[in-house]
Protein backbone atom coordinates (compact mmCIF):
# COMPACT_ATOMS: atom_id res chain seq x y z
CA UNK A 1 0.00 0.00 0.00
CA UNK A 2 2.88 2.46 0.72
CA UNK A 3 4.80 1.51 -2.26
CA UNK A 4 1.82 2.25 -4.35
CA UNK A 5 1.23 5.46 -2.59
CA UNK A 6 5.15 5.94 -2.90
CA UNK A 7 5.27 5.17 -6.27
CA UNK A 8 2.11 7.37 -7.33
CA UNK A 9 3.81 10.15 -5.99
CA UNK A 10 7.51 9.13 -7.82
CA UNK A 11 5.62 9.34 -11.22
CA UNK A 12 3.81 12.85 -10.28
CA UNK A 13 7.20 14.39 -9.21
CA UNK A 14 9.07 13.26 -12.21
CA UNK A 15 6.76 13.87 -14.61
CA UNK A 16 6.26 17.46 -13.45
CA UNK A 17 9.90 17.83 -12.84
CA UNK A 18 10.02 16.81 -16.31
CA UNK A 19 7.64 19.49 -17.57
CA UNK A 20 9.06 22.27 -15.69
CA UNK A 21 12.41 21.23 -17.54
CA UNK A 22 11.06 20.92 -20.60
CA UNK A 23 9.35 23.82 -20.34
CA UNK A 24 12.58 25.83 -19.00
CA UNK A 25 14.73 24.90 -22.10
CA UNK A 26 11.93 25.67 -24.69
CA UNK A 27 12.14 29.30 -22.93
CA UNK A 28 16.20 29.08 -23.07
CA UNK A 29 16.09 28.21 -27.18
CA UNK A 30 12.66 30.99 -27.82
CA UNK A 31 13.29 33.73 -25.59
CA UNK A 32 14.51 36.60 -27.18
CA UNK A 33 17.51 37.88 -25.50
CA UNK A 34 20.14 36.42 -22.64
CA UNK A 35 18.39 37.90 -19.81
CA UNK A 36 14.74 36.55 -20.56
CA UNK A 37 16.53 32.99 -21.21
CA UNK A 38 18.53 33.65 -17.86
CA UNK A 39 14.62 33.84 -16.35
CA UNK A 40 13.41 30.43 -18.04
CA UNK A 41 16.93 29.12 -17.44
CA UNK A 42 16.25 29.53 -13.67
CA UNK A 43 12.76 27.22 -13.50
CA UNK A 44 15.39 24.15 -15.17
CA UNK A 45 17.11 24.87 -11.90
CA UNK A 46 14.95 25.10 -9.04
CA UNK A 47 11.81 23.45 -9.87
CA UNK A 48 12.86 21.17 -12.66
CA UNK A 49 15.83 19.71 -10.67
CA UNK A 50 14.01 19.88 -7.50
CA UNK A 51 10.87 17.79 -8.43
CA UNK A 52 12.80 15.28 -10.32
CA UNK A 53 15.08 14.44 -7.40
CA UNK A 54 12.38 14.49 -4.87
CA UNK A 55 10.64 11.80 -7.19
CA UNK A 56 13.88 9.99 -6.56
CA UNK A 57 14.41 10.61 -3.03
CA UNK A 58 10.66 9.00 -2.55
CA UNK A 59 11.94 5.60 -4.37
CA UNK A 60 15.20 5.49 -1.60
CA UNK A 61 13.27 5.16 1.02
CA UNK A 62 14.96 6.82 3.97
CA UNK A 63 18.81 6.32 3.82
CA UNK A 64 22.05 7.74 3.54
CA UNK A 65 21.05 7.98 0.02
CA UNK A 66 18.15 10.34 0.40
CA UNK A 67 20.63 12.70 2.46
CA UNK A 68 23.07 12.69 -0.46
CA UNK A 69 20.05 13.47 -3.23
CA UNK A 70 18.86 16.10 -0.97
CA UNK A 71 22.49 17.36 -0.59
CA UNK A 72 22.67 17.56 -4.54
CA UNK A 73 19.92 19.70 -4.87
CA UNK A 74 21.07 22.28 -1.87
CA UNK A 75 23.99 22.34 -3.58
CA UNK A 76 22.24 23.09 -6.96
CA UNK A 77 20.70 25.74 -5.03
CA UNK A 78 23.60 27.40 -4.05
CA UNK A 79 25.89 27.19 -7.40
CA UNK A 80 23.47 27.84 -10.28
CA UNK A 81 22.43 31.60 -8.86
CA UNK A 82 25.70 32.63 -7.92
CA UNK A 83 26.60 31.47 -11.95
CA UNK A 84 23.41 32.90 -13.27
CA UNK A 85 23.68 36.33 -11.21
CA UNK A 86 27.49 36.36 -12.49
CA UNK A 87 26.16 35.72 -15.73
CA UNK A 88 24.07 38.77 -15.96
CA UNK A 89 26.32 40.91 -14.48
CA UNK A 90 28.61 40.16 -17.01
CA UNK A 91 26.48 40.66 -19.83
CA UNK A 92 25.25 43.88 -18.69
CA UNK A 93 28.85 45.05 -18.08
CA UNK A 94 29.67 43.67 -21.35
CA UNK A 95 26.82 45.81 -23.22
CA UNK A 96 24.14 43.09 -24.18
CA UNK A 97 20.86 45.82 -24.39
CA UNK A 98 17.96 44.30 -22.57
CA UNK A 99 15.49 43.63 -25.30
CA UNK A 100 12.50 45.96 -24.26
CA UNK A 101 15.17 48.72 -24.67
CA UNK A 102 15.22 47.68 -28.16
CA UNK A 103 11.95 48.82 -28.67
CA UNK A 104 11.71 51.76 -26.54
CA UNK A 105 14.63 53.73 -28.92
CA UNK A 106 12.19 53.23 -31.84
CA UNK B 1 16.83 2.09 -22.80
CA UNK B 2 20.44 2.04 -22.12
CA UNK B 3 20.41 1.64 -25.57
CA UNK B 4 18.43 4.78 -26.33
CA UNK B 5 20.46 6.39 -23.92
CA UNK B 6 24.04 5.35 -25.59
CA UNK B 7 22.72 6.22 -28.92
CA UNK B 8 21.26 10.26 -27.90
CA UNK B 9 24.25 10.79 -25.86
CA UNK B 10 26.72 9.08 -28.81
CA UNK B 11 24.85 11.38 -31.36
CA UNK B 12 25.09 14.35 -29.07
CA UNK B 13 28.84 14.01 -28.98
CA UNK B 14 29.27 14.07 -32.64
CA UNK B 15 27.14 16.70 -33.27
CA UNK B 16 29.59 18.75 -30.53
CA UNK B 17 32.58 17.45 -32.00
CA UNK B 18 31.95 18.89 -35.60
CA UNK B 19 30.42 22.25 -33.85
CA UNK B 20 33.98 22.17 -32.34
CA UNK B 21 35.81 22.03 -35.19
CA UNK B 22 33.32 24.82 -37.52
CA UNK B 23 33.24 27.57 -34.80
CA UNK B 24 36.16 30.20 -35.13
CA UNK B 25 35.67 31.77 -31.76
CA UNK B 26 38.01 29.77 -29.13
CA UNK B 27 35.73 30.83 -26.28
CA UNK B 28 32.96 29.23 -27.42
CA UNK B 29 35.05 26.41 -28.33
CA UNK B 30 35.96 26.40 -24.50
CA UNK B 31 32.32 26.27 -23.48
CA UNK B 32 31.44 23.87 -26.52
CA UNK B 33 34.58 21.12 -24.92
CA UNK B 34 32.33 21.72 -21.39
CA UNK B 35 29.53 20.19 -23.08
CA UNK B 36 31.80 17.19 -24.29
CA UNK B 37 32.87 16.61 -20.87
CA UNK B 38 29.86 16.39 -19.30
CA UNK B 39 28.73 14.36 -22.13
CA UNK B 40 31.74 12.20 -21.38
CA UNK B 41 30.82 11.22 -17.84
CA UNK B 42 27.48 10.74 -19.10
CA UNK B 43 28.82 8.17 -21.39
CA UNK B 44 31.23 6.49 -18.86
CA UNK B 45 28.58 6.33 -16.09
CA UNK B 46 26.22 4.08 -18.84
CA UNK B 47 29.81 1.75 -19.60
CA UNK B 48 29.77 1.40 -15.73
CA UNK B 49 32.81 3.30 -15.81
CA UNK B 50 32.31 5.43 -12.66
CA UNK B 51 35.55 5.89 -11.53
CA UNK B 52 36.76 7.57 -14.93
CA UNK B 53 33.17 9.35 -15.20
CA UNK B 54 34.30 10.43 -11.36
CA UNK B 55 37.79 12.03 -13.28
CA UNK B 56 36.18 12.95 -15.80
CA UNK B 57 33.58 14.98 -13.62
CA UNK B 58 36.10 16.57 -12.04
CA UNK B 59 38.86 17.66 -13.84
CA UNK B 60 36.15 18.25 -16.46
CA UNK B 61 34.31 20.69 -14.46
CA UNK B 62 37.00 21.80 -12.21
CA UNK B 63 40.01 22.41 -13.85
CA UNK B 64 40.02 22.41 -17.25
CA UNK B 65 37.79 25.39 -18.74
CA UNK B 66 39.85 27.10 -16.43
CA UNK B 67 43.54 25.88 -18.08
CA UNK B 68 41.68 26.59 -21.64
CA UNK B 69 41.06 30.19 -20.79
CA UNK B 70 44.44 30.42 -19.27
CA UNK B 71 45.62 29.37 -22.52
CA UNK B 72 43.08 31.97 -24.83
CA UNK B 73 44.72 34.49 -22.51
CA UNK B 74 47.98 33.69 -23.96
CA UNK B 75 46.99 33.02 -27.01
CA UNK B 76 44.08 35.19 -28.24
CA UNK B 77 40.36 34.45 -28.97
CA UNK B 78 39.88 33.47 -32.51
CA UNK B 79 41.60 30.99 -34.93
CA UNK B 80 43.61 32.52 -37.64
CA UNK B 81 42.03 31.38 -41.56
CA UNK B 82 44.20 28.75 -42.61
CA UNK B 83 46.41 30.39 -45.65
CA UNK B 84 46.08 27.10 -47.33
CA UNK B 85 44.03 24.52 -48.06
CA UNK B 86 44.91 20.61 -45.98
CA UNK B 87 44.18 18.64 -48.81
CA UNK B 88 47.33 16.41 -48.04
CA UNK B 89 46.96 16.40 -44.20
CA UNK B 90 43.12 15.75 -44.82
CA UNK B 91 43.80 12.74 -46.85
CA UNK B 92 46.64 11.44 -44.38
CA UNK B 93 43.60 11.24 -41.71
CA UNK B 94 41.06 9.78 -44.18
CA UNK B 95 43.79 7.57 -44.88
CA UNK B 96 44.67 6.54 -41.01
CA UNK B 97 40.98 6.38 -40.01
CA UNK B 98 40.13 3.76 -42.53
CA UNK B 99 43.00 1.46 -41.21
CA UNK B 100 41.82 2.25 -38.05
CA UNK B 101 37.69 1.17 -38.41
CA UNK B 102 39.32 -1.71 -40.84
CA UNK B 103 41.19 -2.81 -37.94
CA UNK B 104 38.13 -3.36 -35.35
CA UNK B 105 36.83 -5.77 -37.54
CA UNK B 106 39.14 -7.99 -36.01
CA UNK B 107 38.20 -6.82 -32.71
CA UNK B 108 36.39 -9.21 -30.61
CA UNK B 109 32.86 -8.20 -29.89
CA UNK B 110 32.11 -5.77 -26.80
CA UNK B 111 31.61 -7.20 -23.38
CA UNK B 112 31.72 -10.73 -24.75
CA UNK B 113 32.89 -12.72 -21.89
CA UNK B 114 36.18 -14.66 -23.66
CA UNK B 115 37.86 -11.74 -24.74
CA UNK B 116 41.06 -11.42 -24.20
CA UNK B 117 41.03 -8.50 -21.61
CA UNK B 118 38.80 -10.77 -19.28
CA UNK B 119 40.73 -13.84 -19.50
CA UNK B 120 44.24 -12.90 -18.23
CA UNK B 121 44.63 -10.97 -15.06
CA UNK B 122 41.09 -9.85 -14.53
CA UNK B 123 39.68 -13.21 -12.61
CA UNK B 124 42.24 -12.74 -10.85
CA UNK B 125 41.47 -9.46 -9.39
CA UNK B 126 38.18 -9.85 -9.37
CA UNK B 127 38.00 -13.03 -7.30
CA UNK B 128 41.13 -12.26 -5.42
CA UNK B 129 40.79 -9.04 -4.30
CA UNK B 130 38.26 -9.49 -1.62
CA UNK B 131 40.41 -11.49 0.64
CA UNK B 132 43.95 -10.37 -0.69
CA UNK B 133 43.55 -6.61 -0.44
CA UNK B 134 40.51 -6.25 1.56
CA UNK B 135 39.09 -3.41 -0.12
CA UNK B 136 35.38 -3.55 -1.08
CA UNK B 137 36.59 -1.14 -4.38
CA UNK B 138 37.91 -3.35 -7.18
CA UNK B 139 39.34 -0.14 -8.72
CA UNK B 140 41.27 1.05 -6.15
CA UNK B 141 42.51 -2.11 -4.92
CA UNK B 142 44.03 -2.88 -9.01
CA UNK B 143 45.03 0.70 -9.01
CA UNK B 144 47.04 1.22 -5.62
CA UNK B 145 47.99 -2.51 -5.03
CA UNK B 146 48.08 -4.83 -7.46
CA UNK B 147 49.60 -2.04 -10.39
CA UNK B 148 50.93 0.08 -7.54
CA UNK B 149 53.84 0.56 -10.00
CA UNK B 150 51.47 1.69 -12.42
CA UNK B 151 49.93 4.32 -10.47
CA UNK B 152 53.93 5.78 -9.29
CA UNK B 153 54.63 6.20 -12.82
CA UNK B 154 51.75 7.99 -13.43
CA UNK B 155 52.12 10.27 -10.44
CA UNK B 156 56.01 11.12 -11.38
CA UNK B 157 54.35 12.08 -15.33
CA UNK B 158 51.88 14.05 -13.64
CA UNK B 159 54.67 15.82 -11.73
CA UNK B 160 56.90 16.04 -14.74
CA UNK B 161 54.11 17.71 -16.59
CA UNK B 162 54.26 20.70 -13.91
CA UNK B 163 58.18 20.66 -14.43
CA UNK B 164 57.14 21.47 -18.33
CA UNK B 165 54.90 23.73 -17.74
CA UNK B 166 57.23 25.93 -15.38
CA UNK B 167 59.73 25.59 -17.53
CA UNK B 168 58.02 27.15 -20.53
CA UNK B 169 55.54 29.73 -18.18
CA UNK B 170 58.39 30.26 -15.93
CA UNK B 171 57.42 32.27 -13.28
CA UNK B 172 60.18 33.02 -11.33
CA UNK B 173 61.33 34.73 -8.45
CA UNK B 174 60.28 38.32 -9.43
CA UNK B 175 56.71 37.02 -9.12
CA UNK B 176 57.18 35.92 -5.27
CA UNK B 177 55.79 39.36 -4.05
CA UNK B 178 53.09 39.44 -6.00
CA UNK B 179 51.58 42.59 -5.45
CA UNK B 180 53.13 45.41 -3.54
CA UNK B 181 51.97 46.91 0.54
CA UNK B 182 49.93 49.66 -1.21
CA UNK B 183 48.13 47.11 -3.69
CA UNK B 184 47.46 44.90 -0.54
CA UNK B 185 46.34 48.09 1.93
CA UNK B 186 43.54 48.64 -1.00
CA UNK B 187 42.55 45.44 -1.42
CA UNK B 188 41.72 44.98 2.29
CA UNK B 189 40.08 48.50 2.52
CA UNK B 190 37.99 47.62 -0.77
CA UNK B 191 37.29 44.18 1.42
CA UNK B 192 35.79 46.37 4.20
CA UNK B 193 33.62 48.30 1.87
CA UNK B 194 35.64 51.64 1.48
CA UNK B 195 37.53 51.49 -1.82
CA UNK B 196 39.38 54.17 -3.30
CA UNK B 197 38.77 55.05 -6.82
CA UNK B 198 41.80 53.76 -9.46
CA UNK B 199 43.38 50.57 -10.88
CA UNK B 200 47.12 49.45 -10.41
CA UNK B 201 46.67 47.05 -12.86
CA UNK B 202 45.81 49.03 -15.37
CA UNK C 1 30.47 49.78 -3.51
CA UNK C 2 31.13 45.78 -3.92
CA UNK C 3 29.23 44.94 -6.70
CA UNK C 4 30.34 41.61 -6.11
CA UNK C 5 28.74 40.85 -2.69
CA UNK C 6 26.95 37.92 -4.13
CA UNK C 7 29.50 35.73 -5.59
CA UNK C 8 32.09 36.56 -2.56
CA UNK C 9 29.66 35.44 0.11
CA UNK C 10 28.43 32.10 -2.18
CA UNK C 11 32.02 31.22 -2.40
CA UNK C 12 32.67 31.76 0.73
CA UNK C 13 30.09 29.83 2.41
CA UNK C 14 30.50 26.61 -0.72
CA UNK C 15 34.46 26.43 -0.65
CA UNK C 16 34.77 24.56 2.86
CA UNK C 17 32.03 21.85 1.25
CA UNK C 18 34.18 21.69 -1.19
CA UNK C 19 37.19 20.82 0.37
CA UNK C 20 34.95 18.55 2.59
CA UNK C 21 33.52 16.93 -0.32
CA UNK C 22 37.53 16.37 -1.55
CA UNK C 23 38.56 14.20 1.99
CA UNK C 24 35.14 12.56 1.27
CA UNK C 25 36.11 11.17 -2.07
CA UNK C 26 39.48 10.48 -0.55
CA UNK C 27 38.58 8.66 2.29
CA UNK C 28 35.87 7.20 0.53
CA UNK C 29 37.61 5.36 -2.60
CA UNK C 30 37.98 2.51 -0.90
CA UNK C 31 34.13 1.96 -0.91
CA UNK C 32 33.11 4.08 -3.97
CA UNK C 33 34.24 5.77 -7.07
CA UNK C 34 36.69 8.30 -6.30
CA UNK C 35 40.23 8.06 -4.95
CA UNK C 36 43.68 10.64 -4.34
CA UNK C 37 43.68 11.87 -8.18
CA UNK C 38 39.75 13.04 -8.42
CA UNK C 39 39.94 14.09 -4.38
CA UNK C 40 43.00 15.90 -5.44
CA UNK C 41 42.05 17.72 -8.19
CA UNK C 42 38.65 18.48 -6.01
CA UNK C 43 40.34 20.07 -3.30
CA UNK C 44 42.49 22.39 -6.47
CA UNK C 45 39.16 23.68 -7.66
CA UNK C 46 38.33 24.50 -4.34
CA UNK C 47 41.69 27.05 -4.63
CA UNK C 48 41.18 27.94 -8.08
CA UNK C 49 37.57 29.18 -6.86
CA UNK C 50 38.97 30.97 -4.37
CA UNK C 51 41.80 32.71 -6.28
CA UNK C 52 39.26 33.35 -9.24
CA UNK C 53 36.76 35.16 -7.17
CA UNK C 54 38.80 37.00 -4.86
CA UNK C 55 42.04 37.91 -6.67
CA UNK C 56 45.18 35.86 -7.67
CA UNK C 57 47.53 38.00 -4.82
CA UNK C 58 45.34 36.68 -2.31
CA UNK C 59 44.77 33.05 -3.00
CA UNK C 60 48.86 33.19 -3.61
CA UNK C 61 49.20 34.74 0.44
CA UNK C 62 46.62 32.26 1.03
CA UNK C 63 48.76 29.31 -0.30
CA UNK C 64 52.31 30.55 -1.56
CA UNK C 65 53.55 29.45 -5.03
CA UNK C 66 56.55 27.97 -2.86
CA UNK C 67 54.14 25.63 -1.07
CA UNK C 68 52.21 24.38 -3.85
CA UNK C 69 55.44 23.33 -5.86
CA UNK C 70 57.16 21.58 -2.87
CA UNK C 71 53.64 19.95 -2.23
CA UNK C 72 53.58 18.07 -5.95
CA UNK C 73 57.26 16.75 -5.15
CA UNK C 74 56.64 15.60 -1.58
CA UNK C 75 53.11 13.51 -3.32
CA UNK C 76 56.34 11.43 -5.12
CA UNK C 77 58.25 11.19 -2.53
CA UNK C 78 54.89 10.07 -0.45
CA UNK C 79 54.56 7.43 -2.73
CA UNK C 80 57.89 5.87 -3.49
CA UNK C 81 58.78 6.83 0.57
CA UNK C 82 55.78 4.02 1.00
CA UNK C 83 57.48 1.54 -1.15
CA UNK C 84 61.11 2.06 0.59
CA UNK C 85 59.02 1.51 3.94
CA UNK C 86 58.13 -1.63 2.89
CA UNK C 87 61.43 -2.42 1.69
CA UNK C 88 63.02 -1.22 5.21
CA UNK C 89 60.19 -3.88 6.75
CA UNK C 90 61.84 -6.91 4.44
CA UNK C 91 58.98 -6.69 1.81
CA UNK C 92 59.31 -6.06 -2.02
CA UNK C 93 59.03 -2.36 -3.62
CA UNK C 94 55.11 -1.11 -2.72
CA UNK C 95 54.43 -4.62 -1.38
CA UNK C 96 52.22 -3.27 1.55
CA UNK C 97 51.69 -6.76 3.86
CA UNK C 98 54.25 -6.63 5.66
CA UNK C 99 53.51 -3.04 6.45
CA UNK C 100 52.01 -3.95 9.79
CA UNK C 101 51.18 -7.50 11.65
CA UNK C 102 48.24 -8.12 9.86
CA UNK C 103 48.47 -8.43 5.85
CA UNK C 104 44.71 -6.64 5.47
CA UNK C 105 45.60 -3.82 7.74
CA UNK C 106 48.62 -3.56 5.49
CA UNK C 107 47.34 -3.12 2.43
CA UNK C 108 44.61 -0.63 3.79
CA UNK C 109 47.38 1.59 5.08
CA UNK C 110 49.59 1.29 2.60
CA UNK C 111 46.85 2.39 0.08
CA UNK C 112 45.49 5.01 2.16
CA UNK C 113 49.59 6.38 1.98
CA UNK C 114 49.40 6.03 -1.30
CA UNK C 115 46.52 7.77 -2.37
CA UNK C 116 47.80 10.55 -0.03
CA UNK C 117 50.82 10.97 -1.96
CA UNK C 118 48.60 10.75 -5.23
CA UNK C 119 46.10 13.56 -3.75
CA UNK C 120 49.22 15.87 -2.69
CA UNK C 121 50.88 15.60 -5.72
CA UNK C 122 47.53 16.24 -7.81
CA UNK C 123 46.60 18.81 -5.82
CA UNK C 124 50.43 20.73 -6.02
CA UNK C 125 50.26 20.35 -9.50
CA UNK C 126 46.63 21.59 -10.20
CA UNK C 127 47.44 24.86 -7.92
CA UNK C 128 51.00 25.30 -9.95
CA UNK C 129 49.72 24.83 -13.25
CA UNK C 130 46.95 26.92 -12.57
CA UNK C 131 49.10 29.55 -11.08
CA UNK C 132 51.47 30.00 -13.75
CA UNK C 133 48.85 30.63 -16.55
CA UNK C 134 46.55 32.89 -14.73
CA UNK C 135 49.33 35.22 -13.94
CA UNK C 136 50.03 36.27 -17.05
CA UNK C 137 48.45 38.13 -20.14
CA UNK C 138 49.13 38.23 -23.77
CA UNK C 139 51.86 40.75 -25.11
CA UNK C 140 50.35 42.88 -27.60
CA UNK C 141 52.34 42.74 -30.89
CA UNK D 1 9.28 5.27 -14.73
CA UNK D 2 13.27 6.46 -14.22
CA UNK D 3 13.30 5.34 -18.68
CA UNK D 4 10.63 8.17 -18.83
CA UNK D 5 12.65 10.71 -17.02
CA UNK D 6 15.87 9.95 -18.89
CA UNK D 7 14.29 10.27 -21.86
CA UNK D 8 12.69 13.69 -20.69
CA UNK D 9 16.44 14.95 -19.70
CA UNK D 10 17.96 13.67 -22.78
CA UNK D 11 14.85 15.64 -24.86
CA UNK D 12 15.47 18.83 -22.91
CA UNK D 13 19.73 18.21 -23.15
CA UNK D 14 19.42 18.29 -27.11
CA UNK D 15 17.17 21.53 -26.75
CA UNK D 16 19.66 23.08 -25.08
CA UNK D 17 22.31 22.16 -27.21
CA UNK D 18 20.60 24.10 -29.89
CA UNK D 19 20.55 27.30 -27.89
CA UNK D 20 24.77 26.32 -27.26
CA UNK D 21 25.37 25.87 -31.02
CA UNK D 22 22.90 29.17 -32.00
CA UNK D 23 24.69 31.48 -29.55
CA UNK D 24 24.33 34.15 -30.86
CA UNK D 25 26.48 35.96 -28.01
CA UNK D 26 29.05 34.22 -25.43
CA UNK D 27 26.65 34.70 -22.54
CA UNK D 28 24.22 32.41 -24.32
CA UNK D 29 26.42 30.10 -24.76
CA UNK D 30 27.69 30.53 -21.09
CA UNK D 31 23.74 30.37 -19.73
CA UNK D 32 23.24 27.23 -22.32
CA UNK D 33 25.76 25.05 -21.01
CA UNK D 34 25.21 25.95 -17.52
CA UNK D 35 21.60 24.33 -18.10
CA UNK D 36 23.42 21.74 -19.58
CA UNK D 37 25.26 21.02 -16.46
CA UNK D 38 21.97 20.91 -14.45
CA UNK D 39 20.55 18.68 -17.17
CA UNK D 40 23.21 16.03 -16.41
CA UNK D 41 23.63 15.89 -12.82
CA UNK D 42 20.40 14.99 -12.57
CA UNK D 43 20.53 12.70 -16.10
CA UNK D 44 23.57 11.17 -13.80
CA UNK D 45 21.37 10.38 -10.96
CA UNK D 46 18.82 9.11 -13.00
CA UNK D 47 21.21 7.07 -14.56
CA UNK D 48 22.03 5.70 -11.19
CA UNK D 49 18.71 4.30 -10.46
CA UNK D 50 18.81 2.91 -13.98
CA UNK D 51 21.07 1.28 -13.97
CA UNK D 52 19.65 -0.30 -10.71
CA UNK D 53 23.16 1.10 -8.93
CA UNK D 54 22.07 4.83 -7.30
CA UNK D 55 25.01 4.88 -5.00
CA UNK D 56 26.90 6.77 -8.26
CA UNK D 57 24.70 9.85 -6.86
CA UNK D 58 28.18 10.76 -5.93
CA UNK D 59 29.37 12.17 -9.54
CA UNK D 60 26.21 14.49 -9.33
CA UNK D 61 27.30 15.87 -5.95
CA UNK D 62 30.38 16.85 -8.31
CA UNK D 63 29.10 18.25 -10.78
CA UNK D 64 26.36 20.06 -8.28
CA UNK D 65 29.09 21.44 -6.46
CA UNK D 66 31.98 22.08 -8.90
CA UNK D 67 30.33 23.06 -12.34
CA UNK D 68 30.02 26.44 -11.56
CA UNK D 69 33.47 27.25 -11.60
CA UNK D 70 33.55 26.91 -15.03
CA UNK D 71 30.85 29.64 -15.84
CA UNK D 72 33.04 31.75 -13.42
CA UNK D 73 36.24 31.83 -15.49
CA UNK D 74 34.46 32.42 -18.44
CA UNK D 75 33.18 35.55 -17.12
CA UNK D 76 36.24 36.45 -15.44
CA UNK D 77 37.83 35.78 -18.53
CA UNK D 78 35.56 38.01 -20.56
CA UNK D 79 35.45 40.75 -18.15
CA UNK D 80 39.20 41.56 -17.64
CA UNK D 81 41.07 39.18 -20.56
CA UNK D 82 42.86 37.25 -17.35
CA UNK D 83 42.06 34.71 -14.82
CA UNK D 84 44.39 36.21 -12.06
CA UNK D 85 43.09 40.01 -11.87
CA UNK D 86 43.24 41.31 -8.79
CA UNK D 87 40.90 44.28 -7.62
CA UNK D 88 37.86 43.57 -9.31
CA UNK D 89 35.88 45.23 -7.51
CA UNK D 90 36.28 48.52 -8.32
CA UNK D 91 35.17 48.12 -11.82
CA UNK D 92 32.56 47.13 -13.79
CA UNK D 93 30.53 50.25 -13.06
Amino acid sequence: MLGMVLDVLSWVSILGGLFFMLVGTVGVLRMPDVYTRLHAAGMTDTLGAGFLILGMCFQTGFTLLTLRLLLVYAFLLFTSPIGTHALARAALSGKVEPYRAHVDEE
Amino acid sequence: MDAVVDITVLALLGVTAVALLRIRNLVAVVMLSGIYSLLCAALYTMLDAVDVAFTEAAVGAGISTVLMLGTLALVGRETKNPTRRPILPMFVVLVTGGVLIYGTSEMPPFGAPDNPAHLHVAPRYVEESGHEVGVPNIVTSVLASYRGYDTMGETTVIFTALVGVLLLLATGPRNRRPWSADERRADRETAEGKGTEGDAHG
Amino acid sequence: MDDRVILRIGTKFLIPFILLFALYVQFHGDYGPGGGFQAGVIFAAAFVLYALVYGLGRAKEVLPPGFVHTCSALGVMIYAGTGVVTMLKGGLFLDYNVLLHDPHHGQHWGIFSVEFGVLVTVFGVMVSIFYAFAGRRRREG
Amino acid sequence: MFSVAAAGILVSMCLAMVRALLGPTVYDRVLAVNTFGTKTVVLLAVIGFLTGRPDWVDLSLVYALINFIGTIAVLKFFEFGDLGHQRHTLEGD
